[in-house]
């Protein structure tokens, strides 16, 4: 097939895809957060409130569309659209069956790891437009945060690209459905980076406990305090899809990605992000949140010497393992 | 300082666009039962909780009600909220920050008077410092009575809101309710807004007080303030 | 008593005189907010993301209570109080119908003293419950695992609110309390539904501990917000805070009324002054709250419940002049009530009466405590004090 | 030490010291003391009687007009109960009332008790006693451009103040 086509429907498809899983994200959340907390969440919009993140996406989109006297209108307007572009972005190189991926880049993890990157930028970019002291004082958090927490998460993806020896994601998990996934391979090593990528992740993703920029019973909606409508929707879109990219990532670098008995690898790839999201949501309606500092305290005392250990430690076993080739 | 748009009539582009499209009629009532439906479901709540009535709304929120059935969320800012819960007596202290709220929601936005001070002002209402309910100071769309309501009354006072949109939204009037009774036992010095006894000099104060939003910092905070960005006042309210 | 901490911040601090280079952010916190537990206003002067100088301004929720108890007679008085601190009413109409008690000197029976103790008791319990469930969500968000303690206390609540309708008939405000005892008889069941959610309770405060014992919460409690023993008997703190600064002060043993003369109530103190020494101690007072009521639901003597017999006209009751003061343990503290007698409607009223709100007494200290601190431990530390604004403004 | 023993220690400084009359039985309203003791007071009971624990401070406002129980022709002024506690087993409850002239003014006990702050300025703002040598004497309930003192008996309680009234 021509590339250029297949690029494009497949985009078309994924995004598609990727839209519905994120609104009936939202609704997920809210069943299991209802579970945990001894209620039911949504129940009278639909069979089993099915409907409605279909009625809070179309309540978004009529709702007024305010930009505060003080911001800056251009940069207000620009952040929300950018988010969701960057996360989209993320998930061309997220392999979900062999083959079945928009672009099967030679350095996928590079690309993944500077797009997650860039996620900050759109953040910071709406808090200070908005000329909000609640906004700015989560914009700023947030950039901490996110490069801060971008050393340990690039140094335990680095630790699976020196294991698996190529930086093509779909490569990796190819690596991974020959000689055993790297959560277990090698015993104990993988388990430690597999953790510290998590914890990584949690952060990047500003979830709990590490949800210092939004804290909503300090900062009010942090970084999208002054952003109504389908513009916050945007926001909190890009923060759900962002958060099922990195569980995809996780699932694929660390977990085998399509790799399984039986069922064909489109099947294992879904269920291994849902399982790696569903953890996610049980910290996050399990922990308290950490202090900014205590938050860059974890950092850098503790996972990036931590990280760079691990690296040493794996480099050690690969020379061990495969010798100088 | 927000702009005060309340006097202008909102109106979505959406709407302007559907409007314009020739021969879609049926789609376009259609649409707008979908979009009003969108609407109903959706109503997610700022709460201005300042007293008792706070409690019981946030036992609402919690497990035994739990009003995240109807898809009622609870939003910490006013920028991302369609449903003002007034949940207290409203003091001469905080009723224009309440004002200044209100003008933060962005429009369609809906006003809940929960309990009876909110409403009257209950045996508060011939106090100095208390607002004779806040609907002398922004429009009220449902009252739920009660000292304070039961949760359960709460999620009724939703529910009636949320027929109230669909009706208003649908072209239909909804006449207030008339209760006589009530109205006999309710006996304010001060009238409500559409009474004819009402001194028009209140009413008239009130909207001044309400448009200029007099609000009373100390001469050295203003001082500390207004060296820095204009907007510092725009969203302190808010928050 | 005293600890080895700095002891207190200047509240008057001269910004002027703060380094006059440092670029100061002010900002405004509140009156609305979504962990201001109420309408209470806070300007903090930030360098950084540290607080410098903390300016609260109380007075949102002045609602002129004590000008309007001028003008109502003795009994109409006791469902007014009920709203101000409006997490524990029963404690608000008990201080009031107390005070005019010694004003009046009426004898309050031997069984109405139990009803009193009892639901005094479990109402404290419910409004732990609730400063627990408030606390985790300021330390976790709308939007995570302090929404579940949330949740979760509330929950329980609910059963405590149960128990009180079954015994006055209200949900929320009572007016059970009347000048001379109680106006509602322990109804028959109720001492077993007393035994049974207490129980349930108990089992659950352990489930709380479990899920708040972890780094996290330690971290975000452990050394914050620090109010010296010193600093919380010059600014008159009283209940729990003063206990977790180490002061052993209890009005429940050191002035007992009611039947807490007979009883045995172990006082629970702890040292640090921080914000984890106060969950503590609120913990630890839900656990001997659920003793004490439990030990006294079912040896309740019987007896009338109302020394005024029959319960006279409201305009009947008649004062002699007089000022009294009388002081009883609330889950805030010591709430206060200071009546003159003698008003108008012939004497029907009292001249002046004022509330000592525990809870001003607490906001008070944030001028103290709140600079040195980042603006997350300044929701902890708001949250740890409990403040009820109803009761803090009146 | 009981309560009881404090009381009459408490009696006996106010006799030895404070210039209360030697046969004064204790009164139903309390002692009533001249203004000029009043910080004297509050500090000794601090700092040698273990009168540690600020309680409260009450203003009461009395006008012209023959109040029930007071002489005829009695001047308008102020009367100012001050409550301090002792700490542990056996609390106790010193309490002192002062009266002052309308355009009078009492000892701030700030530099003493840390808490008289919020208080004093409580019972300024709704009742208008003035304290002297309080550092931060602001409204602290109403709005700072109230006119009146609420607490006032001469204050009616539907005082109207446009525009919300």
């Amino acid at each position: 097939m021509n590339p250029w086509l297949h690029a494009v429907l497949y985009s078309l498809v994924l995004v598609t895809v990727l839209m519905t899983c994120t609104a009936y994200a939202t609704w997920l959340e809210r069943k299991v957060a209802g579970r945990m907390q001894s209620r039911l969440g949504p129940t009278r919009v639909g069979f089993a409130g099915l409907l409605q993140p279909i009625a809070d996406a179309l309540k978004l989109l009529q709702k007024e569309d305010i930009v505060p006297l003080a911001a800056d209108r251009a940069l207000f307007n620009l952040a929300p659209p950018l988010t969701v572009f960057f996360a989209l972005a993320t998930a061309a190189v997220i392999p979900f069956s062999p083959g079945l991926l928009a672009s099967d880049l030679d350095i996928g993890a590079l690309y993944v790891l500077a797009l997650s990157g860039l996620m900050v930028f759109p953040v910071w970019i709406g808090s200070w437009a908005s000329n909000n002291k609640y906004a700015l004082l989560g914009g700023m958090r947030a950039v901490a945060q996110g490069i801060s927490y971008e050393i340990p998460l690039l140094l335990s993806v680095t630790i699976v690209i020196l294991m698996a020896d190529t930086m093509s994601l779909s490569g990796i998990v190819q690596v991974q459905a020959d000689e055993g996934w790297f959560i277990a391979r090698p015993f104990g090593l993988g388990l430690a980076t597999f953790a510290l990528f998590f914890v990584a992740a949690l952060a990047e993703g500003n979830r709990i406990p590490f949800d210092t920029p939004e804290a909503e019973s300090e900062l009010v909606a942090g970084p999208t305090t002054e952003y109504t409508g389908m513009k916050f929707g945007l926001f909190y879109m890009a923060e759900y899809l962002h958060s099922i990219i990195v569980a995809g990532l996780g699932a694929a670098l660390f977990l085998g990605g399509w790799d399984g008995p039986i069922a064909p690898g489109l099947h294992w790839m879904v269920l291994k992000t849902l399982g790696l999201w569903m953890v996610m949501l049980w910290a996050r309606w399990t922990f308290l949140r950490f202090r900014t500092d205590q938050m860059m305290t974890l950092c850098w005392r503790y996972l990036v010497p931590a990280s760079l250990g691990l690296l040493m430690a794996a480099a050690v076993w690969v020379h061990a393992v495969h010798g100088v080739s | 300082m927000a702009v005060d748009e309340s006097d202008l009539p909102f109106e979505h582009p959406l709407y302007d666009l559907m409007a314009k499209m020739p021969g879609l009629d049926l789609a376009t009532t259609s649409v707008d039962k979908l979009l009003n439906w969108g609407v109903r479901n959706s109503l997610w709540i700022f709460p201005m909780a300042t007293s008792c009535c706070g409690i019981e709304f946030m036992a609402a929120a919690a497990s035994r009600v739990d009003m995240d059935r109807m898809g009622t969320i609870v939003r910490g800012t006013p920028r991302q909220s369609d449903v003002m819960v007034v949940a207290g007596t409203i003091t001469v202290k905080m009723a224009p920050r309440v004002k200044r709220l209100w003008d933060q929601m962005p429009e369609p936005k809906w006003c809940v008077a929960m309990g009876s001070c909110a409403i009257s002002g209950d045996f508060y209402r011939d106090i100095y410092s208390v607002i004779p309910g806040i609907d002398t100071v922004i429009p009220v769309d449902v009252y739920i009575p009660g000292c304070p309501p039961n949760p359960e009354e709460l999620m009724g006072g939703m529910l009636a809101l949320q027929e109230k949109v669909a009706l208003k939204r649908a072209g239909l009037r909804v006449p207030p309710e008339v209760r006589p009774e009530t109205a006999k036992m309710i006996k304010p010095r001060v009238g409500r807004a559409e009474d004819p006894t009402r001194e028009k000099l209140i009413g008239h104060h009130q909207a001044l007080q309400a448009r200029t939003l007099d609000l009373t910092e100390p001469a050295d905070l203003v001082e500390a303030m207004t060296p820095k960005a204009a907007a510092d006042g725009d969203q302190e309210g808010g928050a | 008593m005293t600890l080895e901490r700095p002891d207190r911040a200047d509240p008057y601090l001269d910004l002027d005189e703060y380094e006059p280079e440092a670029d100061l952010m002010v900002l405004n916190f509140g009156p609305q907010h979504p962990s201001t537990h109420g309408v209470f206003r806070v300007v903090m002067y930030l360098d950084g993301e540290t607080i410098v100088k903390a300016v609260p301004y109380a007075g949102y929720l002045h609602r002129g209570v004590e000008k309007l108890c001028e003008k109502l007679t003795y009994a109409q008085i006791t469902p007014i109080v009920d709203k101000n601190d409006y997490v524990a009413p029963m404690f608000n109409e008990q201080a009031v119908n107390m005070a005019f008690e010694a004003l009046t000197g009426t004898e309050v029976p031997i069984r109405a003293q139990y009803i009193r103790t009892i639901v005094g008791e479990i109402q404290r319990v419910a409004s732990h419950l609730l400063w627990l469930g408030t606390f985790a969500m300021d330390l976790g968000g709308a939007i995570g695992g302090g929404t579940s303690v949330f949740m979760w206390c509330f929950r329980e609540r609910e059963m405590i609110l149960d128990l009180f309708e079954h015994l006055t008939g209200c949900r929320f405000h009572y007016n059970t309390h009347t000048l001379g005892g109680n106006r509602h008889d322990i109804p028959a069941g109720w001492a077993e539904k007393v035994h049974a959610t207490l129980g349930h309770i108990a089992q659950r405060v352990d489930e709380y501990e479990a899920i708040l014992d972890h780094p996290i919460f330690k971290a975000r409690t452990e050394g914050v917000g620090v109010i010296s023993a010193q600093l919380a008997l010059d600014l008159g703190l009283t209940g729990p805070l003063l206990r977790a600064s180490g002061v052993d002060h209890d009005l429940r043993r050191d002035a007992p009324y009611n039947i807490y003369d007979q009883l045995d109530v172990q006082v629970m103190t702890d040292t640090g002054g921080d914000c984890a020494a106060r969950y503590r101690v609120r913990v630890r007072e839900m656990r001997e709250s659920i003793r004490i009521a439990r030990a006294l639901v079912d040896n309740v003597p019987p007896g009338p419940i109302c020394g005024t017999k029959p319960i006279k006209l409201p305009v009947q009751t008649r004062v002699k002049d007089g000022q009294v003061y009388v002081a009883l343990e609330t889950p805030r503290g010591e709430l206060g009530t200071y009546v003159i007698g003698g008003g108008d409607n012939r004497n029907a009223s009292p001249y002046r009466l004022k509330i000592r709100p525990p809870s001003l007494h607490a906001l008070s200290a944030l001028p103290y405590v709140l600079p040195g601190h980042g603006v997350s431990d300044a929701v902890a530390i708001l949250g740890s004090l409990d403040p009820i604004m109803g009761e803090a403004d009146r | 030490m009981t309560t009881a023993e404090r009381e009459s220690a408490f009696v006996e400084l106010l006799r030895a010291r404070f210039g209360l009359a030697e046969d004064a039985e204790p009164p139903p309203e309390g002692f009533l003391l001249a203004a000029e003791h009043h910080f004297e007071l509050a500090r000794t009971l601090k700092q040698q009687h273990g009168y540690v624990q600020y309680v409260s401070v009450v203003a009461s406002h009395w006008p012209e007009v023959p109040a029930k129980g007071k002489v005829e022709g009695d001047p308008e002024h102020y009367e100012v109960a001050t409550l301090l506690r002792t700490v542990g087993p056996g609390s106790h409850v010193a309490r002192w009332r002062v009266r002052i002239e309308m355009d009078g003014a009492l000892d701030s006990l700030v530099p003493l008790f840390a808490g008289a702050d919020w208080q004093e300025r409580e019972q300024f703002d709704l009742v208008g006693v003035r304290f002297a040598d309080h550092p931060d004497l602001r409204r602290l309930m109403m709005p700072e451009e109230w006119v009146g003192h609420p607490l006032r008996k001469d204050y009616a309680i539907e005082t109207g103040h446009l525009p919300w009234r």
